[in-house]
């Protein structure tokens, strides 16, 4: 058990490799049986997590560069281990659903890779590290859009990689000022997260430092107006690239902010709490509008997913457990719902290789099964009671109610132009009459798809039906985050305001 | 009646000569064999090359400085021994890939070796004494052997290239000349040393005169390392030159020079003469920045890499402007995680050197050439890709750490708005880089035949390829003893 | 009464010149002598402020100049005549192979 | 006892799961019959429960855990006392009847199996709103019914107009549901819980100001489920799903829900007697503003559905005048004639092959005599005429309204009485007696199955006897809900009570003779008002004219113009930039050796000059 989280983090990388000698035919059983052990292992860290226990846990540390104070540091929390079971989960599931020929091994193998990149990413406890992997993912995604992607699919994958790049640049300053500031501070350098949340930051040092690391987290989320390399790449990837885009990294900057931003800088994130919270409210609705408009489902969708990440975004700087919980519930549930989504684009997709509403129409008289599924996920999406969707939405709501109640009232019209778009979509594709002579004939759902959607679906009822669990292992680690924000909070202010928050009652 | 001067050998400490005699021996050796004995096969003189510098090595890590010698004015300590390593290191790679599958004229010519060695030797020269004679003899012997170089690859390109660069060295070596002459005419010395023991006592003043004589310098130097704007030379002399070449002028004359221009600004900044600190900045992020863009343009891959060489020039003169230990030791670590990438990167191009342009003949390697590498070959474009990554300095490749030391040591001096600007720059960089990998894995294949990309490889060069990889990818384990070592050197010099 | 000023300020014309040589010559040959007056430019310098600090030094310093001089004359002429064979040109202008 | 509660609930839902096996398959009556045997079941137990709760015990049953985070610990607790009981039994006993008779109805849909499904679905979701101990419970159910009927609405989703009533239906819930759950929030971060016992024991303690937002957010939503102004329009829309719904959903149950949370909330609301007092008058203004708009139509289903709009109203009166147990009673009882009343016109509806509009109808009564007596029934009941079921309940409302001296509203509600008479007897003289239209234009009605006809029995005696019950009651749900007391003196109240009889009856007869005459003359529809009233005073018009255009165009523009052309283009600009900066930076590169030495003496020079120009700290 000491080395699991490395074994974790590496096995897909070892296997990747593995994976160049194995021949075209069986690459993808061979990916797929890679990402199930990965996902076993992932489930054997949850069974071996100690819920009652809030801290960093199968922590290990190795010194990569002593002297600047780099290591090799793993560790895991109630915040981190859903989003890495989410990350293994998903790989399974999309390369269940992979249905691509060209080139299947340099995909198989390019999905492993990222695999590693993102569960490493939620599990490195090292700044450096984090950075690192938080880098790496973005060349298999590159290579997933640009190679196999439809279209302008290059520009596509070009736009995606140097945003995201451009955007985290800053942060590397932040890390490197924040690290001087450590050894300032104490006389060695350290880029220990841990050692990090010891360090109490001037004002307006954190102000920067926010600042700086903002940018990087609101490119990855992404958060208005830094949103646009999103609907290219969603509109360009291939199924297998957009799910695992939409699922787990988007999730990558809001789990940032909370590893980071809050702990780090709580006068700072109090102080921007604000600007912030109305970027995220300006998300949640505008994304809904755009997504409105959209002619095309797998657009409707891409931008669907901004708009949940604002209400994230609005849980997490409730400041509050009940809305980062909720937040990072939130997350897992949109990494399910929005992956199982753009799966079923991928398979009318499939059928007809257009993903036009128009050209659609009547396909639940056709496709009954897939009506009925995609209506399943379609209510997840709006946070229907008793899916998924409802409970991380509803405790983000809540707590950022306790913020402020004209935010919420704004941003809680989410859920108003949330059903308004999907449920025109569902209309305009599935409802009224078959008219295209193609579609008439259309197969409904096979095997290969069901295998991969039906966990998917039960997970959505079963997670809303019964979070608990989940809820309570995170609930304790966020807590834990909230007390190391009281305690390093400055300002009187910050002070008031996150007892203010974190209590029930008082006046409004 | 002139009395006789009586000289004690040991006193002439004549050990800290060895490394370059042991060069300056295996060159003359080389031609007096090719003179009785015609029809020497290349691997020959690749090997008695490399047997040379390996004695040179060992002589060198028998040196324990600091110590000088010969009326001293060789200086051995750390930051020289570590130059010298750096130096001899990619000699030896360099010179291995002379054994390229496709014959090369000037391979089979002793004379390239016994140049090759007397290059050495001048570099040699260069960073291992603060006496600006030396350095200047130094620095020309090496530049001469180096324009010769060039010019025996025997290409019309190749002898345009060799006159360019030779023609402006020329101007720079007047300007060296006339900052010598400037010092000397200011402190009476020419020892680096005693100048600055004259120039703090006396405050810097005349300011005018002091500053002259920084300018021409740093122009002197700024031509080695390609600092705009005396930069121009460098894409065209690459793009002349043969790739392993090339690739070699963009680590072994930069890390001379900066060793020079360490020793020489630290006169001022240890000091804090802030015209030069704020001369430097402005130097530094005008370099990167215009090669960055103009990076951006290139049709050619050579090019390219070329000006991605002047951009990491600039950064690392960031470093030197910054002084103190760890902003040096930043600069060898960083150049030695270079070295090895970039090494790797150019002798990947020399192994898809092709004769015939099949890709238009203005340029040898263009980008259009490379596009969809990954299905006809796929072995070169993985490592491509990632020589590419590194020199972008994708973590965790060997770059980044050099990069991420470097940049700290800026923002340690509490210059975090040029931090801000250079890692800016680097996210500019990496769209060229990128462009590479755009063309290798999401374009369309050109030719089925994959034989066309590794038509000049050979073992030994392949060997070089894996070394450098090797250094490349596991760079996170080799960062803290590299780190520790140079450190501890650079902190045994004084810096 | 001739002092090191002149001395210094001869060598400050000379090395303009050569400057200006450098800039203004088409012809390879030419430009190379420019760039051997800017080092003997130099030279004079050398010697006179030696001779002002009674400091050998610097005459040592102009011996390596003069002799570096020959070198880089050996060498830039071998590329001249090297260029000029293949070429038929000493005209610098030819030499456009290679730009952007 | 709790073995009762969880039959009562779960049986629908495995009814539910049963049919949805079958729902890809070929129609298949075993969904039916075992839905319909589920439902049965539940209504038995709910009608034990009911007895032992009269025995004076109350169930509160914590299932299992739900949500937990922070402060909230949310479980799904299920509570059966007076009031839920009752809600359970009308419910579970309507839809019984709705079941049994769907098998008639949908015996010829495709989607036989799939309405089962739904039906049992959404008795699922509405037991759990009923008996739920929690707010947010509640509010599971209430979004569950708001999805089944969703579903039912849009049944026929082949239907461009029933998809479109579907996703009306549901988005304008979704608009009231925003209050609501604003509402529920402001109740957690008062109370730290959602539990009904909980929070109304500390109720009483709090800040007014804070008590009246938590009841009028609350409002809002009940609001929204219960199409009160400006929220109605999706209930007239939501005719097009099947009548069974319509019967089931749009007014027995799912639509009085709002009427049940207020009730539910009585604690609460009767603190804030302001905010009852503007429920009260919403209320009466619906009560009257419905109905008028079903004097004119001419659609069958949609005639009821506005009256149902109206004694919707009517609940709302007696709620937010305090008289909670009025409210109920109301509500109950319409939920037996209103039904029956639907399942009549569905009878019509597939004796006349699925046509709605009255105007082609007439003597029907000759040919399915059985179901204009039940429908006659039930009009008579929603008239409320002595004895049958209306007049108890509706009659206590005006006296309610008359007792607390609110005699605008007491005035709105006894015109509304009138309107309600008229209304009911035009449509039952238009279809039923008059000149046979429909044999001019081909249609040959038939009188529909009897088992179909046997089901609609119970509601029609109910319908005819459930006032007598008013004083069981009363007693009943007093228990807990605050009793009602009448201060005005008896006289008066009776006086009343035959006025307003005495008026209904009235309108009744003059309605029935004018219609014997021929009804109206034609040139009465094109009267201003009368067009007002034909067209729902413009406001659907209104709706599509405001607020959902402009959004589309406001979306269309935000995509088309800010996303893509200033956003966008400013991301792409930047990179261009940076490439056109590269080309010209190129020219540098002339290639030319002058250029070159040029380029450094430059430098020098340069630097010579700022050498002696530029001095910072020397």
């Amino acid at each position: 058990m000491e080395h699991i989280l490395s074994l974790i983090v590496f096995f897909p990388l070892i296997a990747g490799i593995f994976g160049f000698v194995i021949n075209k035919e069986n690459v993808k059983t061979f990916g797929i049986s890679v990402a199930f052990v990965e996902f076993l292992l992932s489930i054997v860290l949850w069974i071996a997590y100690d819920p009652t226990n809030s801290g960093y846990q199968f922590v290990e540390y190795s010194a990569l560069i002593p002297q600047f104070g780099v290591g090799f540091y793993l560790g895991v929390d109630g915040i981190s281990l859903f989003l890495v079971i989410l990350s293994t989960f998903m790989t399974l599931v999309s390369l269940v659903a992979l249905n691509i020929k060209k080139d299947i091994k340099n995909l198989v193998i390019t999905i492993l890779f990222l695999e590693m990149t993102l569960v490493g990413v939620f599990l490195s406890l090292d700044m450096i590290l984090f950075y690192i992997f938080w880098e790496l993912s973005l060349i298999p995604m590159l290579y997933i859009i640009g190679a196999w992607g439809s279209g302008q699919r290059i520009y596509a994958a070009i736009k995606f990689f140097l945003y995201t790049f451009a955007g985290s640049a800053l942060m590397l300053v932040g890390i490197l000022y924040l690290g001087y500031q450590y050894y300032l501070a104490t006389g060695t350098w350290s880029f220990a997260i841990p050692d990090w949340y010891l360090l109490v930051l001037p004002f307006n040092t954190q102000l920067w430092l926010f600042g700086a690391f903002f940018l990087a987290f609101a490119v990855k989320v992404p958060m208005f107006p830094f949103h646009t390399w999103l609907p290219y790449a969603h509109g360009q990837a291939p199924t297998v690239g957009s799910i695992l885009l939409a699922a787990v990294m988007l999730k990558m900057g809001t789990y940032a902010f909370i590893r980071f931003s809050l702990p780090l800088f709580p006068d700072a994130s109090v102080y921007f709490l604000y600007p912030v919270a109305i970027i995220a409210t300006i998300m949640v609705i505008y994304a809904a509008m755009v997504a409105y408009a959209q002619k095309d489902i797998k657009q409707v969708i891409a931008y669907s997913s901004i708009s949940h990440m604002g209400i994230i975004i609005l849980g997490i700087f409730a400041m509050n457990a009940e809305g980062i919980t909720g937040s990072i519930f939130l997350m897992l549930s949109h990494g399910i719902v929005s992956g199982a989504l753009f799966m079923l684009v991928g398979v009318i997709y499939d059928r007809r290789h257009t993903k036009l509403m128009s050209e659609f129409g009547g396909l639940a008289t056709v496709m009954p099964r897939y009506a009925a599924i995609f209506g399943v996920l379609m209510m997840a999406a709006v946070g229907l009671p008793l899916t998924v969707g409802f409970v991380g939405e509803f405790l983000s709501l809540l707590g950022f109610y306790r913020v402020s109640w004209e935010i919420t009232v704004i941003a809680g019209s989410g859920i108003i132009l949330g059903a308004v778009y999907m449920l025109t979509l569902y209309r305009k594709s599935f409802f009224g009459k078959v008219v295209k002579e193609e579609n008439k004939t259309l197969k409904d759902l096979d095997k290969r798809e069901f295998a991969a959607l039906i966990p998917l679906v039960a997970l959505v009822v079963i997670l809303g039906v019964y979070p608990k669990p989940i809820l309570t292992t995170i609930d304790m680690s966020v807590r834990k985050t909230i007390q190391t924000m009281e305690r390093k909070a400055l300002l009187p202010d910050t002070k008031k305001f996150l007892l203010k928050v974190n209590s029930i009652g008082g006046t409004k | 009646m002139l009395n006789p001067i009586s000289i004690k050998i040991a006193t002439l400490n004549l050990a800290t000569l060895t490394p370059m005699a042991i060069l300056a021996f295996g060159a003359l050796a080389i031609i007096c064999i090719d003179l009785f004995t015609k029809r020497l096969d290349k691997s020959f003189f690749v090997m008695f090359t490399l047997l040379f510098i390996f004695l040179d090595f060992t002589a060198l890590i028998g040196l324990n400085g600091p110590s000088r010698g010969f009326f001293g004015v060789m200086l051995v300590d750390g930051m020289s021994m570590l130059a010298q390593g750096i130096i001899l290191i990619s000699s030896a790679l360099f010179i291995i890939t002379a054994l390229s599958n496709k014959p090369f004229k000037e391979f089979k010519k002793a004379e390239y070796y016994a140049l090759f060695l007397f290059m050495i030797v001048g570099f040699q020269f260069m960073v291992a004494t603060d006496n600006l004679i030396l350095i200047f003899i130094g620095l020309e012997t090496a530049s001469l052997a180096l324009y010769t170089l060039i010019a025996l690859h025997n290409r019309n390109k190749a002898f345009e290239a060799a006159i360019k660069y030779f023609t402006m060295g020329a101007l720079a070596a007047g300007f060296f000349a006339m900052a010598s002459l400037i010092l000397y005419a200011l402190t009476g010395s020419i020892e680096l040393g005693v100048i600055s023991k004259v120039l703090v006592s006396r405050g810097f003043a005349p300011g005018a005169f002091t500053l002259a004589g920084v300018v021409f310098m740093l122009m002197a130097l700024g031509f080695k390392l390609s600092i705009v704007p005396t930069h121009t030379w460098t894409p065209d002399v690459y793009e002349g030159s043969s790739a392993p070449l090339a690739g070699y002028m963009s680590v072994v004359p930069k890390i001379a020079g900066l060793v020079v221009a360490i020793r020489f600004f630290d006169i001022f900044l240890s000091s804090q003469i802030q015209w030069v600190q704020d001369i430097l900045i402005f130097l530094a992020v005008l370099t990167m920045t215009l090669a960055n863009i103009t990076a951006l343009v290139q049709e050619d891959v050579k090019r390219m890499l070329a000006f991605s060489s002047i951009a990491h020039a600039g950064f690392v003169l960031t470093a030197i402007m910054v002084g103190g230990t760890q902003a040096n030791s930043a600069i060898f670590l960083y150049w030695i995680l270079f070295m090895f990438t970039n090494i790797g990167a150019f002798t990947m191009l020399w192994i898809a050197r092709h004769k015939k342009n099949l890709w238009g003949s203005r340029y040898q390697h263009p980008f259009t050439k490379f596009s969809g590498m990954v299905k006809v070959a796929p072995m070169m474009a993985t490592l491509f890709a990632i020589f590419m990554f590194t020199l972008a300095g994708m973590p965790p490749f060997s770059v980044f750490w050099g990069k991420l030391y470097l940049i700290s040591s800026v923002i340690n001096s509490g210059h975090v708005v040029l931090a801000v600007i250079m890692v800016i720059n680097s996210a500019i960089a990496i769209y060229y880089y990128m462009k590479l990998i755009v063309y290798m894995f999401l374009k369309d294949p050109i030719t089925e035949d994959g034989n066309i990309y590794i038509a000049n490889s050979s073992t030994p060069i392949k060997t070089i390829v894996g070394i450098t990889l090797f250094f490349t990818v596991a760079a996170s384990i080799f960062v803290q003893p590299i780190l520790s070592v140079v450190t501890e050197l650079i902190k045994s010099s004084g810096y | 009464m001739i002092t090191l000023t002149h001395y210094l300020v001869l060598s400050g014309i000379l090395f303009s010149l050569g400057i200006v040589g450098v800039l203004r010559r088409k012809n390879l040959l030419m430009l190379f002598f420019s760039t051997e007056i800017l080092l003997n430019a130099v030279n004079i310098g050398f010697t006179a402020v030696s001779k002002y600090y009674g400091d050998l030094s610097g005459q040592i310093f102009s011996f390596f100049i003069i002799a570096i001089a020959a070198s880089e004359v050996a060498v830039g002429l071998g590329l001249l005549v090297l260029w000029y064979k293949r070429s038929g040109t000493v005209d610098l202008d030819s030499l456009q192979m290679m730009k952007g | 006892m709790e073995k009762y509660l969880f039959v009562a609930l779960f049986a629908p839902l495995v009814g539910s799961l049963f049919s949805l096996l079958f729902t890809a398959k070929e129609k298949n009556t075993i969904t039916a019959i075992v839905t319909s045997a589920l439902l049965l079941l539940s209504f038995v137990s709910s009608l034990t429960l009911l007895v032992s709760i009269h025995d004076g015990l109350t169930l509160h049953v914590k299932m299992m855990d739900w949500i937990s985070a922070g402060n909230l610990n949310l479980p799904f607790g299920f509570i059966v006392d007076n009031v839920s009981v009752i809600m359970m039994v009308t419910v579970t006993l309507v839809s019984t009847v709705v079941n049994v008779y769907s098998m008639g109805y949908m015996g010829h849909d495709k989607g036989y199996n799939r309405f089962f499904t739904y039906i049992s679905a959404f008795v699922f979701s509405m037991l759990i709103l009923v008996m739920s101990d929690n707010f947010v419970g509640l509010f599971i159910g209430w979004e569950g019914v708001g999805l089944c009927s969703y579903l039912l609405i849009g049944f026929w989703y082949e239907k461009e107009s029933a998809s479109w009533a579907g996703n009306e239906a549901f988005i304008m819930n979704r608009v009231a549901d925003l209050g609501m759950l604003m509402g529920l929030f402001l109740i957690y971060w008062q109370f730290g819980t959602f539990e009904y016992d909980k929070v109304f024991a500390h109720v009483g303690s709090l800040n007014p100001a804070i008590v009246t937002s938590i009841g009028l957010l609350l409002f809002i939503g009940a609001m929204g489920k219960s199409a009160q102004f400006p929220f109605h329009t999706w209930l007239a829309d939501a005719m097009e799903g099947p009548t069974p719904v319509s019967a089931l959903i749009h007014a027995a149950t799912m639509v009085t829900a709002g009427v049940y949370l207020v009730i539910r909330a009585s604690a609460l609301f009767s603190l804030i007697p302001e905010v009852g007092h503007i429920i009260a008058t919403l209320g009466a203004f619906v009560a009257v503003f419905a109905a008028s708009m079903a004097l004119v139509n001419r659609d069958l289903k949609r005639i009821i559905a506005y009256s149902t709009l109206s004694q919707l109203g009517y609940m709302f009166v007696a709620a937010g005048l305090g008289a909670y147990w009025i409210a109920l009673f109301h509500l109950m009882t319409h939920a037996f004639f209103k039904s029956l009343l639907f399942l009549g016109a569905g009878n019509i509806m597939h004796a006349m092959d699925d046509e709605l509009d009255i105007k082609k109808m007439g003597g029907l009564f000759g040919i399915m005599p059985y179901t204009a007596t039940l429908m006659a029934v039930a009009s008579v009941a929603l008239c409320g005429v002595y004895p049958f079921a209306g007049f108890f309940s509706k009659d206590m409302i005006l006296a309610a309204a008359f007792n607390g001296g609110n005699f605008y509203i007491w005035f709105a509600l006894f015109i509304g009485a009138g309107m309600t008479a008229f209304y009911s007897f035009r449509l039952i003289m238009l279809v039923f007696f008059g000149d046979k239209v429909h044999k001019k234009l081909g249609f040959h009605p038939h009188e529909t199955y009897p088992f179909v006809l046997w089901a609609l029995l119970p509601l029609g005696i109910l319908s005819t006897v459930a006032g007598f019950f008013e004083k069981p009651f009363e007693e009943f749900v007093t228990e807990i809900l605050s009793k009602y007391e009448i201060t005005i003196p008896h006289a008066t109240e009776l006086g009343l009570i035959f006025l307003t009889s005495a008026f209904v009856i009235l309108v009744i007869v003059a309605t029935i003779y004018k219609y014997n005459k021929g009804g109206f003359s034609k040139q009465l529809e094109n009267m201003p008002i009368y067009l007002l009233l034909k067209n729902q005073y413009y406001i659907p018009k209104i709706y599509e004219e405001v607020i959902f255009k402009p959004y589309y165009r406001l979306s269309t523009f935000a995509w088309k113009q800010i996303d893509v052309k200033i956003i966008d283009f400013i991301v792409d600009l930047i990179a261009k930039t940076l490439y056109i900066l590269g080309q010209k930076s190129r020219k540098m590169q002339s290639g030319n050796l002058s250029d070159m030495l040029r380029w450094m003496v430059v430098g020098i020079v340069a630097l010579l000059a700022l050498a002696i120009f530029y001095r910072p700290g020397m």
